[in-house]
């Protein structure tokens, strides 16, 4: 058992709905007891989605519990298939309903026979995987499904599209900032000239699906989901894929030279240095942000980033290699991509942390004390009782990151968005401490429960006026460093000398 | 008057599929933790109960909230961890960090299909650790949202102490007949009471009655206010289950009367008749002007106390908010069910003069809802309106045929259905809203209308803007 | 004298200058001493600007005040003549050098005799007229100029185009969000089929300006900037304007409309109720907000706005029609357009509030406790003080309002940017509440430094406890209204009762 | 040592057009106002020094600040309105709302054009109101941004107290001999010692020397570096002129020494010398560490003390900051000339190994920089470097050709021009940012290395990305 209260990623069956409700025409039962539905409040609610959310709950209740489950399952399917005449039904249990071996491969083959569409029982271990695992897992599932179906049918398409062309693949409902890059993503191929023939799994159409290798390649703007979907379709069909999250200015050129690289490989002649040139230079606004005495003042200043993989290494590059911003540690809660996002950050951030325990990150800010934090909801709210402020970079999703105004972090308007937040997260943060400095009037009143003498130390009075004189945000910190310093000297009255002795010692 | 006496109904009941939206009855965890303030829940089930626990909370989560879960991994399913040692482990933890005086076990879907003998273990540990461990089997196997708080409360009516309990436990106090003084003394502890002319002018208003507890967990401005009421007639309340403390939880004695504020109580009510021998007065919910006045008298009839001035304190309060009631009168309401309020509502809208096609609930219990549902038979009859049909355990999917064909001039419904309905022109209230919001009590009627006629007057002056519907085709 | 640290609007040079500097290829002069010309650094540092400003100072010290600056001004328009090969130099005082009452026409005549460009004064009375009416006159002159000199040289432009087209007049330096505001409305007239004829100021040539009357209309997007012009070249060529700010659902479309019916009394066959409704309902994501559960819940909260007659007016009616929520009052520091405002504002608020000084808002903020404020960065900060969520709409600008990333406020996309300002401005406020409410362990600490007993009444224990017991941001108003009701009952001693009995009474 | 005697320079110095952008003296309220906690600071302008003022300040202006605009509207300036009645409305109701110890009178330009007599109205509204009143002209026609300070410094020093002045105030007290003893009761009012044994022992660790009067506004953390540097010297500090509370002000007698802080601070040197009748003692200003131990030097020297340990002390400094200064040595500055600190600046950097082409400055005081402009030419010498060309009220228009033409590896320099620098790749730092941050002594060596380095360690970097230009063409 694990004590806790907040979780970086949902459940398992949570990923798998948020692919099933992301196609078109796809309707999912859910077998589980009251209340486990709850999906469809976060759709309808965060996303502030207008049509109902597909999800149906088969509902356990202590009577279908007595009289097994089957009949209702395989009833709850045949109606759904018969009143929405979806494309496909997805089955999945949760957590709970997982516990209790049914044979839901069973329940479907069961359906399959009365229902006019497919049924596929989705196919995640619950205890396992997280939601975006079993995401992942549930969109190379469906893919799988309709590449071999269509196989079958030999009405596959792999004839390549005359245009250079591409599948976006990681886009689903509930995914942070999602619609928004989406829209950046596309906007940016068309200026790269190439067509997207599909985006995955957001409003696709699963009959769809067997034209996906009629695309060039395939481009994953996230780690989360598609790496699984994108692996098969390059070894079913040597489909190229490119996995470089085009956040910042640095990535983005990175990842549209790699596109470049792909497409010349496919026989095409793109060259986008210029392109990237003028966006990098003149349309987005990030490059001369950074360049700007705005930014310079940001030089130094010590961050920590934590989130998903995706974002928490896509900010840390930014911070570190774009702006000269000090990120002394970079975490995510994705511990099953460690490997991947170590790689990716290490030689940007002092330390690495991996970690899915929400308590382990707030201790680790606060021992910190960095100047801002970019994080999820939760470290906000760390940051909110510490004082330190907090621009909210990955999920856990939340209403806030649904904004309706348009919000990319993808592309080169994601570059610009990126550096609102940046600099408004430092500049509000600073201006919560110049509103401390130019209080004015209460700037005698001496903050001296701050100083508290420690068992072997003392502060002389004329010490503790001087400590005051420091301002707030920074006065723990000194404190702390001429106690460490005045032990190390074996000084046990701090005077105002020590102190000062102390700022040039440990700035040495 | 005894639950087991059942009069037949003429009012339509049916029973469809079960498969709607609700919350999971764990959700009670959010209000209780906050009116017991000493207390720490503690919620025993899979990632997927803590992901709605997180996502339900909102803001509160962050709030370092006294509550948490004790998370199931793979091999607490699979029995390869003892169950005992890891909630030992866990309540430990929160013995050191936080020390409240009550740890809550929650129990959940996933402790009842592995057969984990709560109850079995908390006695143990109760005693190793020696703080007390209230266990409740808030499962959506068998109860629905607001039933949840009924699971506590259940249990914790068995830990409201007896007038001995106190006796044995003050042995330097003399044992007083009045059980009110020796509450006194021990929800007081060693205080001295600042005012003691007030008190003893006070104590002359009340008559003289049988001690009066009331069950269902309210805001404390909500509770002041019913006791203030019940004050006005007489009433002494003896003690509310749960008070803002544990340790303040209040003496029941074989014989005493109880009344709930709540119509998803039902457990609880049970349990204080059948083991404590309390008195249950069964009366309508104190929800409305009518339903308030309702409540009160029967709970004076109970006690044996007359009424004064009632009738013209309900007719004043509904003269308050005619402004409000002119809004709705001869709209029609649609509930598709959810927090077990819903009759009360219905019965309170019907009242001022809405129409209900439907109610919707996840769960009727005839018996405890006895007087509610008389008294919303009698309000239709009055207010000249049809009987609405009942539906427990509704089916979502039909509901909306349903109201698609009907459209009502408001729906009331969880979270889920709100958005869509309203972007198909459909006027909609949160039904989650009215478990959360001040409703109970007479100060409190302008608060309800307001909720229910928001979207009204809302959807009224965006209608005009011509944007009905949200949806394309 | 008046006694202030804080103005709405800047002294009318900086709106000379802000148009002058608006125009490509022209260069202003200031005439006045040293300090004078931050106009550089505003525009320097709040757009992170990256051309040098075309401002130079011609600074008037002790040594020229005792020689005259005839020569110094001269030469300094030439000199730049000559080194800038600008098309025009305007040349302006500030409100110290106008006092200097030298003859500044004779100035720019003596220049003129030497330099290549034209040289004009700017017109305006530095201590009659503000920013915003300098800026407006400065326009207005310069257009004036050149229509005129145009049609000396015969080579004015009258002929319509042959498709529709229009002028954006207002769009300039440090306007507040004007450069996301023009791409919008830039975006919006092609989606229109209307042709952009000329943009003004900002980014125009003053050699183009002879061809202002080839546009089918002129579009005034602010009150504050343009008008002069729109009403000159009405006079002057029968132009007809359309002066509807195109922000919120209900305004864009009447824009649009207006736009409509101005087109098609020029000969053309507009209709754009489709493009309305699906932009409106579909496009746009106001309509669908305004109607969802997020925006009920808003419905009957109380605001207050405050700020440019054009953006204070707008909120005003988006708040008020589009969302349901009670503006209790609104106002500008735009005195010299109040009957405007007023006519604008009036049905949509309770109150109207004109009225340039800083204490006086802020005054009113305090007394009507509004759960939101929109405002300018004054009133940001008035709430900060009393814990009010303040969403920032109008200049004076500030650094916060350049976002590098896209935030038009006008047309669809800026309906958008506002449903996020509007809604985030609320649930950020109601956050702090939750926090304050769910905060948990020191529920129990009671505020009693809130219960201050008045001289004439006294709270009880229970009555004070009961207080306790409401939230604490709206346990003033609380304690307020009970006190007055026990007043007016002749209560001497406040019980619970009295609490209750006063909420019974007062929401009756 | 006198300011008559100037021995002429070799440097070369040179004057340009003075169309130069800098802050307008009255900028100096923004630290001012800060720094002497009990004051209050009127600037009597028109609505362009207002909007200025609220926009340099950027969020100070939010905190209520100690200062406000006296707005001269059309009536003023056209002598329709009695200046004496409505300063005296003002100053009545900053009174009334703040209760200042001191109001000090900003004038601007505007005030010394309608030739506003300021200094004529003052005593009299003093005596009217009955708090001191200081005027100073911190107006652009003479002064350039940090020399606002100067002017109220100047005037600030006409108010210090005489011994006579203090003796006559506190009859009760001893007339004693030693001033310092005089002062220490007058600062510190009727409070006690707390430790008087710990200031006892204090008093023997300095020689015994003529009272010293340290002048320049700094914040309290950098006066107590300087004055502790000075007390290992053996040299005490009788006073800072500001001190936090106006009451505060240092005695000075006719004989004490002074000495500055700032070199801008010409103004305030002239009338302690001559209308206090002080010596002032002419050194190196505490910048950097060369600057700092040559300002100790020249005071020990002129108070007759021997210095000890000052060169391992200045050592040990550079041997701390050696990570920085490789990143600058060999590397050329410009200074575009903003805040009178150019000199010690350029010195500073010229002693870490950088090369500086060009010194622009708004103003030069040949007599009261003549230790610093020594100091300039030796350290040029000694580090091989040629001499800086110094350009007194430089033209910016004429500097921007030239640092296009030199390609500098930084350029210091107003906030006007850093922006369009960098964009061409040219490496900017702010000037204003050295009148703010704490540069001065041997503690904040490090900080002010920090500052200078800053954009060459961001650019380095960044140069690697390959944006080196971002304008077009």
């Amino acid at each position: 058992m694990k004590l806790a209260y907040w979780m970086y990623s949902g459940p398992a069956h949570i990923g798998t709905l948020r692919v099933a409700s992301s196609f078109k025409n796809v309707h999912a039962i859910m077998h589980a007891p009251l209340g486990d539905d709850y999906f469809n409040v976060m759709r309808s609610m965060l996303e502030r989605e207008r049509d109902y959310t597909p999800v149906t709950t088969s509902v356990v209740d202590r009577n279908v519990l007595a009289r097994g489950s089957q009949e209702k399952v395989v009833d709850n399917i045949t109606r759904m298939d018969a009143a929405e005449k979806p494309d496909l039904i997805i089955l999945t249990p949760t957590c709970t309903s997982s516990i209790l071996q049914e044979d839901l491969n069973n329940f479907v083959e069961r359906a399959s026979f009365d229902a006019q569409c497919d049924v596929l029982l989705a196919d995640v271990n619950h205890y396992r995987v997280t939601e975006l695992q079993a995401a992942d897992r549930t969109l190379h599932q469906v893919v799988k499904f309709y590449i071999d179906k269509a196989r079958k049918h030999g009405d596959i398409v792999t004839e390549k599209s005359a245009k250079p062309s591409v599948n976006i693949i990681g886009i689903s409902t509930l995914g942070f900032h999602n619609n928004h890059d989406c829209t950046e993503l596309k906007r940016l191929m068309a200026d790269l000239g190439i067509e997207v023939n599909m985006v995955l799994p957001d409003q696709a159409s699963v009959e769809d699906l067997k034209t996906l290798p009629r695309a060039w390649f395939n481009l994953l703007p996230y780690r989360e989901l598609g790496c699984m979907t994108a692996e098969y379709l390059k070894a079913e069909f040597d489909m190229p894929y490119v996995d470089i999250t085009p956040m910042g200015v640095v990535e983005t050129a990175r990842c549209i030279r790699a596109i470049q690289q792909v497409l010349n490989q496919g026989g095409s002649d793109a060259n986008y240095d210029e392109f990237i040139d003028e966006q990098t230079r003149f349309v987005s606004q990030a490059a001369w942000f950074s360049r700007s005495i705005d930014c310079q003042n940001l030089t130094g200043k010590k961050a920590v980033v934590y989130g998903d993989a995706t974002h928490a290494a896509a900010i840390t590059k930014i911070l570190a290699r774009e702006m000269g911003i000090q990120v002394v540690w970079s975490g995510t809660f994705c511990k099953h991509d460690e490997d991947w996002f170590r790689e990716q950050v290490s030689e940007y951030c002092d330390e690495v942390l991996i970690s899915e325990d929400h308590g382990e990150v707030g201790d680790r800010i606060a021992k910190t004390e960095p100047a801002v934090i970019f994080g999820t909801q939760m470290e906000r709210h760390v940051g909110k009782r510490l004082n330190i402020p907090c621009g909210v970079i990955s999920a856990p999703i939340h209403v806030q990151n649904f904004p309706v105004g348009y919000r990319p972090m993808v592309g080169y308007e994601g570059t610009n968005q990126l550096v609102d937040l940046i600099y408004n997260s430092f500049t509000l943060g600073m201006e919560d401490h110049l509103m401390e400095i130019f209080g004015g009037h209460d700037t005698k009143e001496a903050i001296t429960q701050t100083i508290s003498a420690d068992a072997d130390l003392a502060w002389s009075k004329d010490g503790s006026a001087e400590l005051a004189k420091i301002p707030g945000f920074v006065r723990n910190k000194v404190k702390r460093n001429t106690e460490k310093f005045a032990r190390d000297q074996h000084i046990q009255k701090i005077t105002a000398e020590t102190l000062y002795a102390a700022k040039e010692a440990l700035s040495g | 008057m005894t639950l087991a006496d059942t009069t037949p109904q003429p009012l339509e009941f049916d029973c469809e599929t079960g498969n709607y939206h609700t919350f999971c009855p764990i959700s009670c965890v959010a209000w209780l933790y906050q009116k017991i303030e000493d207390s720490f829940f503690l919620v025993i089930g899979t990632k997927t109960c803590g992901y709605f626990l997180q996502n339900a909370m909102g803001v509160m989560i962050f709030a370092e909230p006294r509550y948490a879960m004790a998370e199931l991994e793979e091999a607490d399913i699979s029995a390869q961890l003892n169950d005992y040692e890891e909630l030992k482990r866990l309540c430990e933890q929160i013995k050191r960090d936080r020390n409240p005086s009550v740890i809550v076990w929650i129990g959940t879907c996933t402790t009842e299909i592995i057969k984990t003998d709560l109850e079995g273990l908390a006695p143990k540990l109760e005693a190793d650790i020696g703080i007390p461990i209230v266990v409740a089997r808030a499962n959506g196997l068998d109860y629905a949202f607001t039933q949840g708080e009924d699971t506590v409360l259940a249990a914790m009516a068995q830990r409201c102490p007896t007038s001995a309990d106190i006796a044995a436990k003050t042995p330097v106090v003399e044992k007083a007949a009045d059980q009110n003084a020796v509450k006194k003394l021990f929800s007081f502890g060693g205080k001295k009471e600042a005012e003691p002319t007030e008190t003893a002018v006070e104590e002359t208003v009340y008559a003289d009655h049988e001690p009066l507890v009331l069950f269902g967990s309210l805001p404390g401005a909500v509770t002041t206010q019913l006791s203030l009421e019940l004050k006005k007639q007489g009433v002494k309340v003896t003690g509310w289950m749960p008070e803002q403390h544990y340790s303040d939880l209040p003496v029941i004695d074989p014989g005493n009367f109880v009344a709930g504020v709540n119509p998803f109580l039902s457990k609880t009510a049970t349990s204080l008749m059948r083991r404590r021998k309390a008195n249950l007065i069964n009366a309508p919910f104190p929800i409305g002007p009518d339903g308030t006045r309702a409540w009160v008298e029967h709970i004076c009839d109970a006690l044996g106390v007359e009424t004064h001035g009632l009738e013209e304190r309900e007719q004043k309060i509904w003269d308050s908010v005619e402004d409000y009631v002119s809004l709705i009168r001869g709209k029609s309401v649609f509930f598709m069910g959810d927090n077990l309020l819903e009759i009360s509502l219905a019965r309170f809208l019907i009242r001022c003069g809405m129409h209900v096609p439907e109610i919707g609930i996840p769960y009727m219990d005839k018996r405890y809802q006895k007087a509610e549902l008389a008294m919303l038979e009698r309000t239709c009859r009055e207010m000249n309106s049809p009987l609405p049909k009942i539906i427990e355990k509704p089916d979502n999917y039909n509901q909306l045929q349903r109201i698609h064909a009907i459209k009502p001039d408001l729906v009331i419904t969880g979270m889920a259905h709100a958005n869509p309905l309203e972007a198909r022109g459909i006027t909609t209230k949160w039904s989650v809203e009215f478990t959360f919001a001040n409703i109970h009590g007479f100060s409190n009627v302008r608060d309800l209308l307001e909720l229910v006629t928001r979207p009204m007057r809302r959807n009224e002056a965006l209608d005009s803007l011509g944007w009905e519907s949200l949806v394309k085709g």
